[in-house]
């Protein structure tokens, strides 16, 4: 997987298929996000989903990337600031992304920056019945990424993102905008 | 002075409101729907017309939501299953495997080659369900009433073989994490054998009566362009792709469960049109029955019981992590995501659903068409609504 | 049987009237339209009292069945809307005009009529159809043909007229 | 004061007609249901009264209990027009066809050229329903009924001149009389051109399937009559059935041969049969065929229909002139 070498990537691990379904784990910065799912697309591969995992490190969004010409599966995280969630929009390269970057800011309030329509898809819309995100967790129900998933084999990895899975929490969030 | 589409005065919602935003003068702005007999449910479809050519459309939808995600973070693993059941109810059998198989991947559970095979066997039923009740329909919607009764007759055998194992008729929660719960019987067996018999003969006919009616043909030959790179663009999976020359099936591409073993083909078009998607689903109900065949003549040989020893329980706690398993249903790939904290309540169920992406190819795929050409457009896409909305 | 004929008369001439009324006054141009067709239709039922009932239904077919679906379908593609000047109503000043210029007409048609009577026949003459064609064909030549042309050239000019103007777009 | 005898005719033959409209409906109703009832194997209706058969006149009961319900925004008195002025040229229509030697209402020297100039009406009345009722379907519904009409009017007209040039009348009994009992004496067997476009034609003008693009319910719900509920959409439902007995009638008249049956049998047990079996032709092809597109039947009717019944008027007149 060398599609996105001489990008700043936070973190490389393989995974096992077998176990998780995916075979490769990005991590990137939100700057860095457009450059790398560009790549993705001049390389054929197509976005299956997108969303987002409320945690006390902070919204983490999962875009998941597969290939029609062969299996395994390609995922890139970002994380954003828990409480003011922003990111680029990859709804120019890739227009399936548009409904789902519209369901994520239903869902989990997610800000989409360059967005051109960012209304709400599947909850209300009119201006006096919108509802609060529905899936952002309770304090007491969130937990932190080290609890959720593990780092896989790791081949390149930021100190920040390490310290996101070590034992002892890191002081505050790292990764940010 | 003023003009007629002036957003102000136009009534409606949010939507209809911030669709007038963009639309010229002369334009008429119709509401397709959400009740409206050609699209399957509570889809609602924007369209700016000139005279009854299509300038933009946007569809609207949400109306079916139930908000299963949300659902699936307040329920035990194994209480989330008859949800499962409930997304689509076209193909619910995919939506089963798709959340078994990603919770047994994240819990490491094995399944028994015999509660393998009989995955396959009902999967692919449901498949045929699935695409009877498309194919019925989408003649419905291009205006002759009858192949859906008989598309219907043929869906009938299938459910009344269906309930014996599954015990219910439509929205099946079949499967159980580590196999299914019912082993199937000997009076199953010889029925699906019979139907398939049936079956081989009623699909030539459908072939002669309503493929190769002209009418039909010039209906949906060349409307509704869908292609490579649009597939690539959209994220769209299934017939859709297959239908622009793309032979991507995960049960070839990517294999699951035991669908390695059994020889079929996958079938491709390269008009990248309606029909070419409304062919492919034609010959994959050829090669689900082929599929069928095989699979029963194998059932007694595999080993097994129809459930693991040790399944786990409803309520049950999983290992933390997180586990993405996808399937191929009936529209396309099926992917369910879990997230666990390792409680017995999942921390996150992301549900990818493959008619979200197939109809957000409509906007683009529709432009400059009739109205009457978008009704075959948005049929040949195959769209179940509970499922988009979710 | 004249009774009924005069009966007949009568009643024609209301719808005649009454259409007539509606197509002028009424504010809604759809309306106006159906005003125009019962007139149209009154026409056609005082051709059936005059015993040419090829004409009455020449008069249906052609005005009623597809002249007046054409300005049916001229008024749709018309860029009208519900606020526009039409929709005012018009000023005393000009119903008063519109009343003097039909009083003047209709009054030199009456003094004519009362005047100059033309001479009347009780019963009808039946025209067949054969008549008709002969008529057409052999001693109203031209005036026939003339017609043609004029409609002709009336074709010839809504049809540049609407090619200039898709030319503009 | 005595009633002129000729008036007490026409007076008896419309009440008779009204009634014999009325049953015409209901039976092609039924026809209609157990037709398709037939072809999609299923046993159509059944659990009203013997095999069903009294189905229509029960759903006809329950259309009138209905109801009327106008849109807001709708305006009220050409709404309620419409329905009316669709219903109410037909009872005339069905005075002036001949169902029998002497069982003809009103026999008239124009009898074709009446039915034309009638059901010409029917286009005014969709046209008006469509409009009136505020309602974009509606709308469009009526500017698709009134291309389709005017459009498939004229090859429908090119079809009757050609029969009305080998006769050389517009009259019906006329046109019957001139036909021969036996199937090789029918204008169908002259005219096999002017016959099959006249049927086209005729399915086109009726709105009935595949052509029924103006009622097309997968694109425009119900089209001219979406807003109609209650004996609003009643009449417009009789309408339609009783323009396809009309239709089915001057086919069987100008083409079949009418009332006419061997060995001097002539009579309405020989018209009958004829009219429902074309109007059972229409069900079968409203079964079993897809809808065209607006612009393919545009189309078929420009570029095929028209074309061809020209060339065919022009034979039809060459051959007169020469033999």
């Amino acid at each position: 997987m060398k599609l996105f070498d001489n990008l700043p990537i936070e973190c490389k691990a393989r995974a096992d298929y077998e176990k998780t379904g995916q075979e490769w784990v990005f991590f990137f910065k939100p700057g860095v996000l457009r450059k790398a799912v560009q790549r993705l697309y001049k390389d054929g591969w197509f976005l299956e989903d997108l969303l987002a995992l409320d945690t006390t490190d902070g919204m983490l969004l999962v875009y998941h990337f597969d290939k029609m010409s062969r299996p395994g599966r390609v995922t890139l995280k970002v994380l954003t600031s828990g409480t003011e969630p922003k990111i680029p929009t990859i709804s120019d390269i890739y227009q399936g992304a548009d409904w789902h970057e519209r369901e994520v800011y239903d869902f989990h309030g997610v800000v989409f920056e360059g967005h051109p329509n960012l209304i709400p898809l599947l909850l209300p819309a009119e201006e006096d019945q919108r509802i609060e995100p529905p899936l952002l967790k309770t304090d007491k129900k969130r937990t932190g990424l080290k609890n959720l998933m593990s780092l896989y084999e790791t081949e390149v990895c930021s100190a920040a993102v390490e310290a996101l899975f070590t034992e002892e929490p890191a002081e505050e969030a790292p990764a940010e905008g | 002075m003023t003009r007629y589409p002036d957003p102000k005065q136009v009534g409606g919602d949010f939507y209809s409101r911030n669709f007038a935003k963009n639309a010229r003068p002369d334009t008429l702005i119709l509401n397709l729907g959400p009740q409206h007999p050609s699209t399957h449910g509570v889809l609602r479809v924007l369209l700016e017309l000139d005279g009854e050519y299509i300038l933009r459309a946007e569809p609207v939808f949400g109306y079916l939501h139930r908000m299963h995600e949300k659902m699936g973070e307040t329920k035990a693993w194994g209480q989330f299953m008859p949800n499962m059941g409930r997304v689509d109810y076209g193909h619910p059998l995919s939506w089963n495997w798709a959340y078994c198989g990603a919770v047994e991947k994240l819990a490491g559970i094995e399944v028994p080659e015999r509660a393998e095979v009989i995955r396959v066997i009902t999967h692919e039923m449901n498949r045929l369900t699935s695409h009877l009740l498309w194919w019925g329909a989408y003649i419905l919607d291009l205006g002759a009433f009858t192949p859906i009764m008989y598309a219907f007759d043929d869906r009938e055998h299938l459910l009344d073989l269906l309930q014996r194992p599954t015990a219910s008729r439509l929205t099946y929660s079949y499967f159980r994490f580590g196999g299914v719960s019912k082993d199937l019987d000997e009076k199953f067996v010889e029925g699906t054998k019979a139907f398939i018999a049936r079956f081989r003969q009623r699909l030539p006919m459908y072939k002669d009566l309503v493929t190769d009616n002209i009418i039909l043909r010039k209906r949906v030959e060349d409307i509704g362009i869908i292609d490579q790179d649009m597939v690539t663009r959209y994220g769209a999976t299934g017939p859709v792709a297959r239908g622009a020359g793309l032979a991507y099936d995960l049960r070839v591409s990517e294999p699951f469960g035991v669908y390695d073993r059994f020889d079929f083909k996958v079938p491709t078009q390269t008009t990248c049109c309606s029909m070419g998607r409304y062919l492919v689903r034609m010959e994959e109900m050829e090669q689900s029955c082929r599929i069928i065949e095989q699979a029963l003549e194998q059932l007694p040989g595999a080993e097994g019981p129809h459930l693991v020893k040790g399944a786990p329980k409803p309520q049950a706690k999983m290992p933390a992590g997180e586990a993405y398993f996808a399937v191929e249903g009936g529209r396309g790939k099926v992917g369910v995501y879990v997230v666990s904290d390792g409680s017995k309540i999942p921390y996150r169920v992301k549900l990818r659903a493959p008619g979200f992406s197939n109809l957000s190819c409509f906007a683009e795929a529709c432009q400059g068409m009739l109205l009457a050409d978008a009704v075959a457009v948005l049929g040949s896409l195959d769209l179940i609504i509970p499922e988009i909305d979710r | 049987m004249e009774l009924m004929a005069k009966i007949a008369f009568w009643i024609y001439a209301l719808i005649i009237l009454g259409g007539g009324i509606v197509a002028v006054g009424s504010s809604s141009l759809v309306r106006a339209l159906m005003g125009l067709i019962s007139t149209l239709v009154g026409v056609a039922g005082m051709y059936m009292l005059l015993g040419t009932p090829f004409m009455a239904f020449m008069q249906l077919l052609i005005y009623v069945g597809a002249v007046a679906v054409l300005i049916f379908f001229a008024v749709m593609l018309t860029d009208a809307h519900g606020r526009g000047d039409e929709s005012e109503p018009a000023p005393i000043r000009q119903h008063l005009f519109a009343l003097g210029a039909v009083m003047a007409v209709g009054g030199v048609l009456s003094w004519l009529i009362m005047n100059r009577p033309p001479a009347s026949s009780l019963v009808p003459a039946e025209v067949s159809i054969e008549q008709l064609g002969h008529g057409l064909l052999e001693s109203y030549f031209l005036a026939f043909e003339l017609i043609s042309v004029v409609l002709l050239v009336a074709m010839s000019g809504a049809v540049l007229l609407a090619w200039e103007k898709r030319g503009k777009k | 004061m005595s009633i002129h005898p000729q008036l007490l005719h026409l007076i008896i033959a419309l009440i008779a007609v009204m009634a014999w409209v009325g049953l015409n409906a209901l039976v092609l109703v039924y026809f209609e249901r157990k037709g398709a009832g037939f072809i999609q194997r299923r046993p159509g209706p059944f659990e009203v009264g013997p095999q069903g058969i009294i189905q229509p006149l029960v759903d006809g009961i329950k259309l009138m209990c209905k109801q009327l319900v106008m849109p807001t925004g709708a305006d009220p008195v050409l709404f309620w027009t419409a329905p009316l002025l669709s219903m109410t040229p037909v009872l005339l229509l069905f005075l002036v066809l001949p169902y029998g030697p002497w069982l003809t209402g009103m026999q008239i020297d124009l009898g074709i050229l009446l039915i034309l100039a009638f059901a010409g009406i029917n286009v005014l009345a969709l046209l008006i329903a469509g409009w009136s009722s505020n309602n974009k379907y509606g709308l469009l519904g009526a500017a698709r009924a009134v291309a389709q009409s005017v459009a498939y009017e004229i090859p429908l007209l090119l079809a009757v001149l050609a029969v009305a040039f080998t006769t050389g009348t517009l009259d019906f009994v006329k046109i019957t009389e001139g036909q021969g009992p036996w199937p090789w004496q029918w204008n169908m067997v002259y005219q096999p051109l002017a016959f099959i476009i006249f049927i086209i034609s005729a399915v086109g003008e009726c709105n009935r399937a595949p052509f029924d693009l103006p009622e097309a319910e997968s694109e425009l719900t119900a089209g001219f009559h979406t807003e109609f509920s209650s004996m609003g959409f009643g009449l417009f439902f009789m309408a339609e059935y009783s323009y396809m007995v009309v239709v089915a009638s001057v086919a069987s008249t100008l083409f079949l041969g009418g009332y006419q049956g061997p060995f001097g049998s002539d009579g309405w047990w020989w018209y009958l049969p004829k009219v429902y079996a074309i109007l059972m032709f229409m069900i079968w092809i409203r079964w079993t065929y897809p809808r065209v597109t607006f612009v393919q039947l545009l189309n078929i009717n420009w570029k095929w229909l028209l074309p061809l019944g020209t060339v065919n008027l022009l034979a039809t007149a060459f051959f007169m002139k020469l033999f």
